[in-house]
């Protein structure tokens, strides 16, 4: 394997983090904030993508379609949390559970209902679709570094209105000691709400971005909050920091592990034995990696003080 | 002097560059009721968690019974003897106060991997848990589900608890903490019919309390041990009045 | 201890020999199905059913015992159905079909895999031991999804039911859902013996304080790992009976959308009563077989195209009934039946 | 509660089952089908294949009227098999019609022919059901799951490709796909490379296909895999170097999604919307109109499916009391089939030809694979010959 395909692998690794890392740190500053687990976060990433396949459709844009996208997907957001999420809150967890796998039954087949089963499609914008030539014969599509762009741009940008803000001093104080940012005076409520529709807005983004690249369908967002939720543990509830690193570290373990761990597994075994011992150990490169994590570290990488 | 039966020998814990104890050394004799006071931030949760094990000590030593039981874990040291109870109340408010107490009768008698027989029936572990709440003054509400009790109730119900492990010693935190004046009575006159039966170790708040009871009492400042003596010596003592000028009155 | 314990609302089990309606009434419905089944002329069916229902009445229990006792929420449970299908599967391939051997093989297995898992998971707490119990649930179902000799993630059909020595017995409907109703009626007088005692009360108060527990001379690993083992080993037998069950294995049985449900099961039931957890199961499964046609038929109203439709779209009413459940019935389907005797 | 739940669900299995009793003369078809999950779109195209022919047919199967009962396996096997027994017992179906995959096909088998009950696959065609688990009960109007996959290695080796990549999620229908395919590409395989099920994104495969240079890729990538593939390789320029065959990845099902992307990229078939015969062209038409979308092999299995049953009852006059009678029938398979040529072999899977197809855009807009040309005639499974069953 050459240098260059393990550059490019990479990239990839790092575009797979950013999209993970964007549906991650609304899923750990609801945890963190909240106390609150939101198994629904998964499919506000699917409905960003379907808002954002519906609008293309009507607007011929994707531009104008991912511009209309956000605030429904906030909208959409601050629906379910007056709706449902709301009187949740002083619930135990899996009572949390419970509820929010139900918003994930209807909202999955809802979308078949009104999308129908069959995979939606969102062409890639035409200013950014097409690839740059990274080596000789090695292209890589614009798109993607598109992707990577936005996810590091608003991660900066979580990290300047996180740390820097009034409203992210309030969100970081109340994921170590949610009681003393009541104490202060703040309306906890309207607090909630905020992080809340934020959240859901990043999922949005996140399954809005990946509607070009991605099939468009009901259930997309399971196997990813499933992904989401062991980026969280991994980087310590309630850090966003944490879910950055993390997210990133999960890309790179999924794509990099995958394509190098038969290669790496031939060094010590016979290429037919490496082959198939690789074939089973990628799925689980992530979990293994979590499992691991979790023996070191119990409570994730940067776990917040409570 | 007898050999003492809880030593401390220059324990120390720190977060960070808070130091929270500092080279504390004590010696605590067979049958004392040894009080440490302290003005608050002083370190003596600490300590008594660093006793107790609950929290692991940077440095220095716990020796009991003439055995250094620095690196065992808390529930070893209950098993040789070392009980404590806690400043927040920390009772199973699920559970009857007579289950509370039998289960404390429970691990002293017998294992505990027994998948068979109704525990809550068995006359082994309520007789004595029974004896505990008596002791503790509490007998009259054993069936009464203890999350439901008053909050002096539970305090007793706590000190019935630390009965029942059939300590060698007590480590008592702050057990009047947040009691009314009655309800404070009741547990004073429980720890004086304690007293002399077996050892206790008292931190508290309640000056009045602390000097009726203590055989000596040691006076923590800063992390430090300043003093260790009877209560008389220790309510002259200038260092201690210093320590405490302007914090609350010297009794 | 974990972030569940102070907000789980299990009450302590009836510790009182009082006269219990629930559960009496519940195995009496289950004794007396057989004959009903027969009346309904699809007795196959009907029996197939309820030894579903059974089937995951005991993985139901097997978890409610950690999680409804000892406030430790395993996502990876249903890695024990598979464990137990896979010991009967692979057996059966090499020629051992007797269950007399199956089901050992199945427990030692499920008690190994829980030991080691539990020893690692237990280090962590709350949500954590939610993801590791889920990160290994998924590695096992990957392992088995790769299994190529054994259908890798087609699964494997069984040539028959288990023999019992020796004997064809299961291979009457009848025979198999009289030993569900066996297993199922075993496994909940173990339950209860262990939820009663000495034991089970260690574990229910770790659950509600694990300090206190630590103060009075216990080590609530040790208990906790141990009751981790005795679930893992209960939910390994449910495996077992499944696969005999839908005379089929396949790595379908340890997704975590199934781990997902049996936790649903428990919480349906109400968390920490032990015929809850079955009742949780038969809801969960009767609603998820009947609600199709339960649609069709409370519309008769509708045109024909329009109640197939809600037919074929039951899940979009059966989240909304989940959360309605959450919001207004507290504590589960226990709750609701024990609610008038409280008051 | 539980008890009053069990109750009804009894009650309503009393009065279904009683039902019967009432019109006895109504033919039972059950299609068990994948309903609802990613998949669903597969079970829907078979179901409305299925329910157009019964209505094309006026609403009767070999004279006789018919009611279908359509259930939902959720893609779990073990669900399957209760709703399977359901169909059988409570229901007392006359044949099984389904399903979409082979993991539910496998857990199903026995109990459907354990009932001695006709079971007609419409798309699932796992080896040892086609090979040693063959039964006399058992048809399929489909294939046998490798056929597609032998038909693109026979392209690859006719076109003299020299090194080909292979590509397929990691379970097992990806390596019976793998192998498939190398019955009869003798060409090297650079890489065979597997991918985790339900993989999103494969550009890490698609730079290493990139560095390798290969002659071709032949892939097995169904549902949203095959969509996300299918733009993805587009995207990375590949589409216009490196050829792109492959099977269950660019079809009727998965082409609204793939769209312009997926244009010129190739598959293997027995049949394609474009397929030049009267009936399928009646067939397409009116599929079209009623359901608003292109037709895919899923529905046209469906569709022969009921013809095939159809024909059955016609021969044995409406009766089905006679089961080797209605085997005999059905061997017959006297009907025209969409696909025009229709046998069936030893071990009732199809005796049929399959064509390289290739994705295109047609002049209304909408996307269909249509036929390049014959590569297999009367092509019979490779596992036929496995079969003991006197069928």
């Amino acid at each position: 394997m050459t240098a260059t395909l393990l550059f490019v692998q990479t990239l990839n690794g790092l575009q797979f983090g950013l999209i993970l890392f964007l549906i991650a740190a609304g899923l750990t500053l609801v945890f963190g904030v909240m106390d609150f687990i939101n198994l629904a976060h998964g499919v506000q990433y699917m409905v960003g993508a379907y808002l954002v396949a519906a609008f293309s459709v009507w607007t011929g844009s994707f531009g104008w379609a991912l511009l209309l996208a956000l605030p429904s997907a906030l909208g959409f957001g601050l629906l379910l949390e007056v709706l449902v999420f709301r009187h949740l809150y002083d619930r135990d967890h899996l009572d949390q559970v419970l509820a929010t796998f139900g918003v994930i039954l209807f909202l999955n087949q809802a979308v078949k209902f009104v999308w129908g089963a069959a995979p939606l499609s969102v062409p890639v914008p035409d200013l950014l679709s097409g690839s740059v030539e990274i080596a000789s014969g090695l292209l890589y599509p614009v798109y993607r570094l598109a992707i990577i762009a936005a996810g590091l741009i608003v991660a900066a940008l979580l990290y300047v209105l996180v740390n820097h803000t009034r409203i992210g001093m309030l969100v970081r104080a109340g994921a170590s000691n949610a009681a003393m940012v009541s104490a202060l005076g703040v309306n906890i409520q309207r607090l909630f709400m905020i992080v809340f529709g934020f959240g859901a807005m990043l999922a949005g983004f996140a399954g809005a971005m990946v509607a070009p690249i991605l099939s468009v369908e009901p259930g997309m967002g399971d196997n990813i909050l499933i992904l989401a939720f062991v980026v969280i543990v991994i980087g310590g509830i309630g850090s966003i920091r944490g879910a950055f690193l993390a997210a990133l570290l999960i890309g790179l373990v999924d794509t990099v592990g995958r394509s190098f761990a038969p290669n790496l597994l031939r060094l010590f075994l016979d290429p037919a034995a490496a082959s198939q011992t690789g074939r089973a150990i990628a799925p689980m490169l992530i979990y293994i990696f979590m499992a691991a994590v979790l023996f070191f570290r119990p409570s994730g990488l940067f776990p917040v003080k409570r | 002097m007898a050999e003492p039966l809880l030593e401390l020998r220059n324990l120390r814990k720190a977060y960070g560059a808070l130091v929270v104890t500092d080279d504390v050394s004590l010696a605590v004799q067979p049958g004392e009721l040894h009080a440490i006071i302290g003005p608050n931030g002083a370190g003596k949760t600490t300590l008594i968690h660093q006793i107790s094990g609950t929290l692991r000590s940077d440095s220095g030593s716990v020796l009991f019974a003439g055995q250094d039981v620095t690196s065992l874990s808390m529930p070893q040291r209950v098993g040789r003897g070392l009980a404590r109870s806690f400043q927040i109340t920390s009772i199973l408010p699920g559970f009857s106060a007579l289950e509370n107490v039998a289960l404390a009768v429970q691990a002293r008698s017998g294992s505990s991997f027994r998948f068979f027989g109704n525990a809550s029936q068995e006359k082994a572990l309520n007789q004595p848990a029974m004896d505990c709440l008596q002791q503790a003054g509490l007998g009259a509400r054993a069936h009464i589900p203890s999350g439901l009790l008053s909050h002096g109730e539970k305090r007793q119900l706590e000190l019935a608890i630390g009965l029942a492990t059939e300590p060698k010693l007590l480590l008592l935190d702050e057990p009047l903490a947040g009691t009314g004046h009655d309800e404070s009575q009741r547990v004073v006159e429980t720890l004086r019919r304690l007293k002399g039966r077996l050892t206790i170790v008292l931190i508290e708040h309640d000056m009045e309390a602390v000097f009726s009871l203590a055989d000596r009492v040691s006076v923590l400042v800063y992390g430090r041990v300043i003093a260790t003596d009877t209560p008389g010596r220790i309510r002259a003592n200038p260092e201690v009045r210093a320590a405490y000028l302007g914090e609350e009155e010297m009794v | 201890m974990t972030e569940l314990a102070d907000t789980a609302s299990a009450p302590a089990p009836s510790l009182s020999t009082r006269f219990e309606v629930v559960p009496i009434v519940l195995f009496a419905a289950f004794a007396a199905a057989p004959l009903f089944a027969t009346y309904s002329g699809a007795e196959g069916y009907v029996l197939s059913l309820l030894t579903r229902v059974m089937i995951f009445g005991i993985a139901a229990m097997a978890l409610d015992l950690i999680l409804g006792y000892g406030a430790l929420v395993s996502f990876g449970h249903a890695a024990f159905l598979g464990i137990g299908g896979y010991a009967v599967g692979i057996l059966a391939t090499h020629g051992i079909e007797d269950a007399l051997i199956q089901i050992p093989v199945a427990l030692v297995a499920s008690a190994l895999f829980a030991l080691v898992t539990g020893a690692i998971s237990l280090r962590t707490k709350g949500v954590y031991f939610i993801m590791i119990t889920l990160a290994f649930g998924q590695m096992l179902y990957f392992l088995a999804t790769s299994l190529a000799a054994y259908g890798g993630d087609d699964g494997m059909t069984l040539s028959s039911r288990s023999l019992v020595a020796g004997s064809r017995i299961l291979k009457s409907d009848f025979a198999f859902y009289w030993m569900c109703l066996i297993c199922l009626l075993g496994a909940y007088a173990f339950s209860r013996s262990v939820v009663a005692s000495r034991f089970g009360r260690v574990l229910r108060g770790t659950r509600e304080n694990a300090i206190r527990m630590e103060a009075i001379g216990f080590q609530p690993f040790r208990f906790q790992l141990a009751a981790y083992v005795i679930s893992g080993m209960m939910a390994g037998l449910a495996g077992c009976l499944l696969a005999n069950q839908a005379e089929f294995v396949s790595p379908a049985f340890m997704t975590w959308q199934r781990s997902g449900e049996l936790i649903f099961m428990v919480v349906l039931g109400g968390l920490g009563s032990l015929h809850g957890a079955i009742i949780g199961a038969a809801a969960f499964l009767l609603l998820e077989e009947f609600l199709p046609e339960i649609l069709h038929g409370v519309s008769f109203f509708l045109a024909e195209e329009t109640r197939a439709h809600l037919a074929e779209n039951w899940k979009m009413v059966f989240g909304p009934l989940l959360i309605l459940i959450v919001l207004f019935v507290r504590g589960g389907i226990m709750g609701l039946l024990r609610r008038p005797r409280h008051g | 509660m539980n008890v009053t739940i069990k109750t009804l669900g009894l009650a309503a299995a009393v009065t279904l089952a009683a039902a019967p009793a009432m019109a006895q003369e109504k033919l039972k078809v059950g299609l068990l089908l994948t309903l609802s999950g990613p998949s669903a779109v597969l079970g829907q195209q078979a179901r409305d294949g299925f329910q157009l022919a019964v209505k094309d047919l006026g609403s009767k199967l070999g004279g006789r009227d018919v009611e279908v009962i359509v259930v939902d396996d959720e893609l779990k096997p073990d669900v399957a098999v209760t709703k399977v027994k359901g169909l059988l017992e409570r229901d007392k179906v006359d044949f099984v019609v389904g399903p979409i995959f082979s993991n539910v096909a496998v857990a199903v088998h026995k109990p459907i022919v354990d009932a001695n009950t006709f079971y007609i696959s419409t798309n699932a065609g796992p080896s040892n059901l086609a090979g040693k688990s063959c039964s006399p009960y058992f048809f399929a109007t489909s294939y046998q799951n490798d056929q597609n996959h032998e038909v693109l290695g026979k392209v690859a080796q006719d076109r003299g490709y020299k090194k080909v990549y292979l590509l397929a999620p990691n379970y097992q229908a990806g390596k019976d796909a793998l192998a498939g395919f190398k019955r009869h590409y003798k060409g090297e395989v650079v890489e065979e490379s597997y991918v985790p099920l339900n993989t999103l994104d494969f550009q890490s495969e698609l730079a290493k296909i990139a560095s390798m240079q290969p002659d071709a890729i032949f892939t097995f990538m169904p549902g949203g895999m095959g969509v996300n593939l299918v733009k993805q390789y587009r995207a990375a320029g590949l589409a216009d170097r490196i050829p792109f065959l492959s099977a269950f990845t660019v079809d009727e099902s998965t082409l609204p999604a793939q769209q312009d992307a997926a244009i010129g990229m190739l598959g293997g078939s027995n049949w394609a919307p474009n397929l030049d015969n009267p009936q399928n062209k009646k067939f397409v038409a009116a599929y079209e109109a009623a359901y608003n979308s292109v037709p895919g092999s899923y529905s046209m299995h469906a569709y022969d499916a009921a013809l095939l049953i159809d024909s059955a009852l016609k021969s044995t006059g409406g009766k089905m009391d006679n089961k080797d009678a209605v085997r005999a029938a059905i061997k017959k398979a006297d009907f025209k089939s969409l696909r025009g040529d229709f046998k069936f072999g030893s071990n009732g899977f199809p005796v049929q030809d399959f064509y390289l197809v290739k994705a295109a855009k047609r002049s209304d807009g909408k996307f269909q694979t249509e036929i390049v040309e014959k590569v297999f005639d009367d092509y019979t499974d490779a596992y036929a010959k496995e079969c003991a069953a006197t069928n």
